[in-house]
């Protein structure tokens, strides 16, 4: 059984030496409170019926956080619906994303230069997809990595395998990191799968199975920096296994109370990844009260921009769901673009 | 550990449909010890519509339980306990969730009977959420029961009220065959109606008259009859008599209720929200103009979702899925020709 | 290690359909580095049906190469390698195998332009053989076309030709839209006809008037082309003239062409040989019912494969696939309506 | 790295004390040699036409017949496309299995206590089904065991991955055999997975993984029966890798010699399992010349016979295509009956 990596306690004591510098544990908070920021000003918004079903990541931070910056920009990132925090750490716009939960088309089309694939839905679909890119870059010298999330349940999927088994015989530059969050909707791990250590699949595909504390930043961070040099140095892919939990329900329309013991929810709370930096980076001396305000209000400002200018899109034209169907219009989206624009 | 016993089986309810659907699986859980009801969150949970709400405390997590999250595993799954004797009832989410699964249906679900004379079959159930019209995220509002329909071995049905849809689903449980049972989750909560308390059977592969008229027949399932009997009213005020057949049983189809209508009336508009090509429409339509061709006073048009995928994009969504006013635009020109 | 370059592309040889393919999956790798040839048995072997003979020795094994067995992983990866820029053409040994890919085509490959506004797209190929009548095992002669067709934004192209197969496949590669390339396994060596050295590209979404006629007009693609031709001359022996139309891609459907010909000729008989119900005939048939009512003169009449699995069985399999004497009975009934 | 399981050396001498019974060990010769002339008979028939398109398993027959030996009647067996010589060992008629490569209907319909489901093509597809049987006996307390077979190739396949998976989480008292026969039509194994030692996944679905010389009868034969005695105990499912070498051709329309250097032919057939065991045998005075003899022709009347009974089953009916879709024919159905009745 694989071992866990870890580097800082929960209460934030480095167990041993750590593999980052001072400037990138704080830039790593940093990108990590703004997540934290993201997701519980999404749930009020939601709440204001002004976003969509919106899936929470609250408790995800380190995992989604920590492994994104292990990135270069010009590496892809392959997201789950529950990626925004890895999404906007590797430069998805706020505004982009709150227009993708809010269904606006302008948050479907993500910048140009920003190379984050589409948020999904069907699960585990997006691996076949990740192992294409990642091979279309060593076939061509782009040298990026691509960097796969799948959450623990979609590790059942017969895609996962069959993404798994090609990056591995292909080498493919890619990191699969599965976000062992501990449930699946109502599913617990220890009902999705027999072994719950995630990582033991790894040996079955020839590939390094790294099995990491996702909730401390810096060990995944530096797992999955590992994991981005042996890709990029054409060793092939490693599959992560970041152990985390959903705090959160599924999503806002999940009621976690039907499923699970919403009273142990304190102690789940207290090994949560966002105190945990703060305690060490306070005991370092890198983070204060006043950072954190001074911070605070700065997420504050960026968030409400985003918000004025995903406010500020214009409404889609009812015959725009007949566009962009083929490359160019054929004649049965033609007459129903039509009808849509006569009403 | 198993909870209560529900109540006596006598009189008649309101329910939903996912109550009568749940009492359905209830009374067919009672009645045969050979059904089990699996799925994802289908246990503890009891679904993510409630359509198994209660049933894992009743029944025993034996006979009621999640699976891992797989579909074509939980079909092919399904099939195997169906060919050892069981009669499995699985539920998969939402219908866009059922096409990892569609190499079991297409490969081994209509095909066992066929290729092994009758010597082993696959009598089971997948119920499935299908359709638009609440807002669901993407890829969750999904019609693919053409897809379906074009397996042959597979029967499918697609319930249009409470009371229908526990009848029917009973039959499907009991069948012979294997059923796939798409439910409108436009219609999950939407309204209550009369549901008799006590199991009972409704008979697959019989398209229902759910308003007679003269003037032309509207053909539709699901999701769609309530929004033809709505065009239909408003139809009624001007002095329009619009007859509404609710197929209900997509396969084996019920041509002769259908051209039956359409040879009273000469005209027929055909109303689903799948994609118009290559949409069950298209055999509908197909079948009314070869076999009523000589009564057919217009073309047979059809009202369906476009020819694009059923848009995640909340504000216009609702231009995807055919409404009355698409409807009584199809009638209005059928009419007139 | 790479091969000789191929012989000069100048004037006209005759090919079997197998081989000229092979000759557009060569000229696409020479023309276009983005050109990626794979899927299982590819390589070395140059596929089961020798498709790709040559390709890897010519153009290497990085851009020419075998796969796992696992066609929902070839499709998804496919989508990857098109998404990041290259331009995969993929082989499926055969159609009824796509099923494990259905997912990777209606979750993906046919939505991720429409979902992404435009930003992301997937021009990619998957090249299967489909259909019967040459006595394949179970399973090989599945005729899925239909559900290709019903998934919007794949496009849908079924050659009748070597010449029509090399230049429709060339369009395909560089098509910026997925296009699915269904190739009848009894074409592949039946016939030889002259195909041109050269490069060239043939617009997709396109029907061909392959015969004129005025009595009745034959609407099918593919390998029933031929069934109808045979027919057509049959039927021109007793003096009766049919119009053939070669539908060649199902999507982007060329309704003008289709309809034109069912005015002219008044009658229509349309052939396919998957299973009659929800199959591609039904929509064709649904279009003409529609689109040329007021100039019918009797029903449109299917004929296709029965509404069963196509038979495992040898000696009766042949039943199955519509021949021309099962065109002729439907001619002759269109006729005398 | 999981290490092999081996009793019986390649010239046949016994490796270490050996785990069957004298009359098991003859049991299983023959067994084997039964199959070895149904496959060789059957390529003689394929050749006059008498046949369809066969699969070959010369070289493959330890590993079928081991595992299948490993039964009870009661127990299931489900086979792909190429273990006839498991199927008959199994019980399945040799009339039947002829039929079924003639591609008659009455091959498909195998006898009511015969505990095999059908031969299949699509690959990897019967694996769900396989655990569904397994299931479905433990949850009526029928005590049975299902044996399940697929091939390298097959392992790549999503179905494959899901259905050991639900094996796990269910425990169902199944057995998955896994001839590793170093060939998916054209594609070496090499190619197929990076890892090529398939019994390495088991791990990861939590559940025992054996890796055993799949030429080597006894080996089999034993692994295979402690795997289904742990099936029956209720301790669940079992992946056996079973490492053969498909020294015959796909399928006797496939060449070879297009994707594989046949010149290395002899060294295989040095490892083939039939002249190993009857090695082993004749050095414990077990067998002789004589016995052999007399064996073969006991196989040739059997087959014989079965060919007869095979050629005396009456042509179909055209109409029976369209027979046998729904329970009770339908009006669709009906009118193609009669259609294809009218001729
Ligand atoms: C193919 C498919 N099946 C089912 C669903 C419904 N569904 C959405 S999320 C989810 C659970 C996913 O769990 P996991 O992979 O652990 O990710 P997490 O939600 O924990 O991030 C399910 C079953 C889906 N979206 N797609
Ligand atoms: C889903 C599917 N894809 C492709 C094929 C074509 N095919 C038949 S056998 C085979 C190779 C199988 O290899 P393996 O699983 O190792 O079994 P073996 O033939 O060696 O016994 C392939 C690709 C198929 N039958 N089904
Ligand atoms: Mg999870
Ligand atoms: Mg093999």
């Amino acid at each position: 059984m694989t071992a866990t990596v870890r580097y800082v306690a929960e209460d934030g004591r480095a167990l041993r030496e750590l593999p980052l510098a001072r400037e990138d544990l704080v830039r790593g908070y940093r990108a990590m409170r703004r997540a934290r920021h993201f997701d519980e000003r999404a749930v009020t918004l939601q709440r204001q019926g002004r976003l969509g079903v919106y899936p929470l990541f609250r408790g995800q931070e380190a995992a989604q956080v920590g492994a994104s910056l292990a990135l270069e920009p010009h590496d892809w990132l392959v997201p789950t619906y529950r990626e925004s925090a890895a999404a906007i750490t590797h430069g998805l716009p706020l505004e982009t994303a709150l227009l993708y939960w809010r269904s606006h088309p302008a948050g479907w089309s993500f910048p140009e230069h920003v190379r984050v694939l589409p948020f999904y839905v069907p699960i585990a679909t997006q691996l076949p997809h990740a192992v294409g890119v990642a091979h279309a870059g060593s076939l061509r010298g782009e040298g990026w990595v691509v960097l796969a999330f799948v959450g623990d349940g979609g590790t059942s999927e017969g895609d996962a395998h069959e993404a798994l088994n090609f990056a591995a015989v292909f080498s493919a530059p890619v990191v699969f990191l599965v976000q062992n969050n501990g449930w699946a909707i109502s599913v617990p791990t220890e009902r999705q799968m027999r072994n719950t250590v995630i990582a033991d699949r790894a040996a079955g595909y020839g590939m390094p199975g790294v099995r990491v504390d996702g909730n401390d930043l810096v060990a995944v961070w530096d797992v999955v920096r590992q994991a981005v040099a042996r890709a990029r140095a054409g060793e092939g892919p490693t599959l992560v296994e970041a152990v985390t939990y959903r705090l959160a329900p599924h999503t806002t329309s999940d009621d976690p109370g039907r499923y699970r013991d919403e009273s142990a929810a304190g102690e789940r709370e207290r090994a949560e990844p966002l105190a945990r930096m703060r305690a060490l980076l306070a005991g370092m001396g890198a983070w204060s009260d006043e950072y954190e305000e001074a911070l605070l209000a700065d997420l504050r400002a960026e968030f409400d921009a985003a918000v004025a200018a995903a406010d500020a899109a214009p409404e889609p034209a009812p015959e725009s769901i007949v566009e962009h169907v083929y490359a160019g219009m054929q004649p049965d989206q033609r007459r129903a673009w039509e009808a849509l624009r006569e009403g | 550990m198993r909870a209560e016993a529900p109540a006596a089986e006598t009189g008649v309810a309101q329910l939903t449909m996912v109550q009568a659907i749940n009492q359905a699986l209830d009374q067919a859980l009672a009645a045969d010890p050979r059904v089990l009801v699996f799925g994802e969150d289908v246990g503890v949970m009891g679904g993510v519509f409630r359509a198994t709400d209660g049933l894992q405390a009743r029944h025993g997590a034996e006979r009621v339980y999640d699976t891992p999250l797989a579909e074509s595993g939980i079909v092919g799954y399904a099939v195997g306990l169906a060919l050892a004797g069981m009669r499995p009832v699985a539920e998969v989410q939402f219908a866009g969730f059922l096409y990892p699964a569609l190499d079991q249906v297409l490969s081994h679900v209509g095909r066992y009977r066929h290729r092994t004379r009758g010597r082993f079959t696959t009598p089971l159930v997948v119920r499935a959420a299908y359709g638009g019209g609440v807002h669901t995220p993407e890829q969750h509002a999904d019609s693919p029961e053409a897809l379906l329909a074009h397996a042959p071995g597979v029967k499918v049905v697609v319930p249009s009220s409470p009371a229908r849809a526990k009848g029917l689903l009973l039959a499907a449980i009991d069948d012979p065959d294997p059923v796939f049972f798409l439910e409108a989750i436009k219609l999950y909560r939407s309204t209550r109606e009369d549901v008799p308390a006590e199991p009972y059977r409704l008979e697959l592969g019989r398209a229902r008259v759910v308003r007679e008229g003269d003037a032309l027949t509207l053909v539709a399932y699901g999701g769609m009859v309530e929004v033809c009997l709505q065009a239909a009213a408003v139809a009624a005020r001007e002095g329009v008599e619009l007859e509404v057949v609710d197929v209900e049983t997509l396969v084996p189809f019920d041509e002769a209720t259908v051209l039956g209508s359409v040879r009273k009336t000469g005209r027929a508009v055909v109303v689903h929200e799948a994609a118009r090509t290559a949409g069950f429409g298209a055999e509908i339509a197909a079948r009314i103009a070869e076999g009523a061709f000589f009564d057919l006073l217009a073309p047979v048009a059809r009202v369906t979702g476009w020819d694009a995928p059923y848009p995640p994009f909340t504000s216009v969504e609702h231009h995807y899925r055919p409404d009355a006013a698409r409807v009584l635009a199809a009638v209005r020109e059928a009419l007139l020709a």
